[in-house]
């Protein structure tokens, strides 16, 4: 397999594809690295809200240079802004938001989402690794929508859509939506429903790069 | 654009159903939302569990939607105060139902229900009546009782300054419960004395996040529980 | 019995002997009624805190006449003023300083103590009483030190330091000392000690108006 | 007069045991205490167990702490960050202990510590590794995990502002997990940016009540975490 070619949606495109889905006055949690790309590509006229777990409701764009405020950063530790409305609180009241269900959606990456929803995106159990998993078990039981965003496939080809997650776990059956560089999928009752594949995928390439079955 | 203001106190608990259970902030008057409870009973919705500290006085407020026959329940740590007729009346004659819970437990299982905690062990009211038939254990040798997070269909507060994303600010001790019942209820719905632009309310002094707030109506010149009950009103009249 | 005329300490003096064993720098909680009087007579020098648990740290005395504001009370639901350096806070916070050991001490009245002490104090039981409780529960599960201000005999001339409360129980073993207008008692593991007994009060006389024995 | 300013720094943390847990608000830098943890750098004390979100950057704060072997666990939700050396050597060569717990379950037990509840059930972790060997229980047909309050000996937070009563207020998200934090310690010791009159704080907007708050000491112009690094610093020099 040739892994240095990208195949379907760049990442902006991936990016682009979550931000039309999310609804006009959503509460958003964005999780390190790609999902955070999706705020910069939500349509004008959308008004989203922004949570960052560490305490800030109304996170803004990153920072003019020269404007940073090492006080006022994301739950990535990178410098953020607060819009006008935004507010600030402490970790318990963060995670009341969180695990009360008053988030609409959290949109997380993944090492890999099985196909009842199981996602696992914070170790990969290897010895030596230091584990660590912030927020994200906290965001999955309790965020009303949980979609990931990652590549279809590992860099080295392996599955990341699969039967069953081989590294642990961050929730059992929490995923409801993947977006990747080859298609949206809907994770549903009866299986991995696909819902739209990136330009020049078929859904036979699409099911060779995913380990369940998918339904068209 | 996110503007969570509605154009009237009517039309912001027109959809509180039969059987809803309604927490309803206050400590005694101080943070009452009367207008909101006036509307509710204006659309007679009945069969209600009311969460709330107390059961009013005179015959305005939450007293008169208990006068009003529309509460089929009451959880409250305090359910009598100077001037309370109504709950006590319906009481005796065994008319309302009454859960009594300790003013803290009642705090916190409302933060509980608000924090998607379902369940949560406190050493009060252990080895009182209020303690029976509850789950008992013991944590480092002391015993303490398992007490449920609660939830609500709605909530209704008032607030001293709210903003279109439905931040909030309190008045003094009129803040009380108000924070936590707003976190508890899948619709919160809020009168304000005041309607801010957004930002106005300086971010580190939101009381409550705007996530948590679903409609506010401004009511500039909200009535006064004592003030009424002095004068003697009724409602409805 | 002659239960009209009063024996030993009045009000004033019950409420200027617990005021002295207040310890600089305390943070107090006063019950509604009796205690409330405490306030008024802690010795100048002496900067003690008050807590109401409906939302204020820092109460201050009574407003002046006219200046009254109706969201600006007390657990007892009557108008009171701020301290320069007070707090306003929601139910769940104020609980967890009370829940959670940061007062120093409550101050409650009763309707009957123990020589465990067991407290009695919000419900005479009877049928047709309208059982309220308000936060009494909380405050002596959770107050570092409970103290108990009440005359020492009912008006119809009852015990209210009894061997076993009648009454349904406010918390189990939580009373450290109890003041009352014949005497100061304290809780201790041997029984009721007298610390204090009001002028022309023998301990006969006390012991005849106590329903457990007293060690002097 | 009750006046919680001390005089130094040295003097806020001089009693800090071997043995004690200490907890330790920021995440990341932002709201880290760096002042009071090189004091306690000084002071020496061993066999900690520290509770604090991460475990620090390069070779200052809570890093430098753990690199000059002084602590024996850590509480913490991610010991992994840009810069951060320290504590991942330690913990391969088995040297330090680690308790992983979820973010949200870390800042819900500090809470319940400080709040006098000894337990509680969340659902974050179940059916994860993190659960293994914990109680579970079921809840209207969702299973919960138990998990319980922590509580410490100290606590060391980083406030804006502070007044002799100890009410504090944060900046921005360097609040994070100090408020609850103050609540959770037998001995809270702060360092704050701007010491000020009793009463200049509104009421309405203290943060932390000067209940939680043991010890304050001014520290004008606290180092920033993420300079000292990027500078090469290393605590002691």
């Amino acid at each position: 397999m040739n892994t240095t070619e990208r195949v379907g949606w760049s990442r902006i495109e991936m990016a682009q594809k979550a931000a039309l889905d999310i609804p006009d006055g959503s509460y958003v949690n964005l999780g390190i690295g790609m999902p955070e790309l999706i705020a910069d590509h939500v349509p004008p006229g959308i008004e989203v809200i922004y949570h960052t777990e560490n305490g800030l409701l109304g996170m803004g764009p990153v920072p003019e240079p020269g404007q940073e405020d090492v006080e006022l950063i994301n739950a990535g530790k990178k410098y953020v802004t607060a819009i006008k409305g935004a507010c600030f609180f402490h970790h318990a009241d963060s995670f009341t938001m969180i695990r009360g269900g008053h988030l609409d959606i959290s949109i997380l990456g993944a090492l890999q989402v099985c196909e009842k929803g199981d996602l696992a995106n914070w170790s990969t159990g290897k010895p030596g690794a230091i584990p660590a998993v912030g927020g994200a078990m906290d965001l999955v039981a309790g965020v009303k929508n949980v979609w990931v965003i990652t590549d279809h496939n590992t860099k080295d080809g392996q599955f990341k859509l699969v039967n069953n997650c081989s590294f642990p776990l961050t929730g059992k059956g929490v995923v409801d939506r993947v977006y990747t560089n080859l298609a949206i999928i809907e994770i549903t009752e009866e299986g991995l429903k696909v819902r739209e594949m990136a330009p020049g995928i078929t859904f036979e390439y699409l099911q060779e790069k995913t380990e369940p079955k998918l339904i068209q | 654009m996110i503007n969570k203001l509605v154009g009237s106190d009517a039309e912001a608990v027109s959809d509180i159903f039969d059987g809803a259970t309604v927490m309803i902030g206050g400590f005694g008057e101080a943070g009452s939302p009367i207008e909101l409870i006036h509307r509710l009973i204006d659309l007679g919705s009945k069969n209600l569990t009311v969460v709330s500290n107390n059961t009013g006085s005179g015959n305005v407020g939450i007293a008169a939607l208990i006068a009003n026959r529309q509460v089929r329940k009451m959880i409250c740590s305090f359910p009598r105060s100077t001037n309370s007729v109504v709950f006590p009346e319906l009481y005796r004659a065994g008319e309302i139902e009454l859960e009594l819970v300790p003013q803290g437990t009642l705090a916190e299982r409302i933060r509980a229900g608000g924090a998607g905690i379902p369940a949560f062990y406190t050493p009060s009211s252990v080895n009182t009546p209020l303690a029976e038939g509850k789950e008992q254990r013991e944590f480092n040798g002391q015993t303490y009782v398992l007490e449920y997070g609660i939830k609500a269909d709605f909530s209704l507060v008032k607030c001293q300054s709210a903003d279109r994303y439905g931040n909030l600010t309190y008045n003094k001790t009129a803040r009380n419960f108000s924070p936590i019942m707003c976190t508890a209820a899948d619709i919160t719905i809020v009168q304000a004395k005041y309607m801010v632009e957004a930002g106005e309310i300086d971010p580190e002094t939101v009381v409550t996040p705007g996530i948590f707030v679903n409609r506010v109506v401004e009511i500039t010149d909200p009535a006064h529980e004592s003030i009424l009950v002095a004068s003697g009103e009724r409602y409805p009249r």
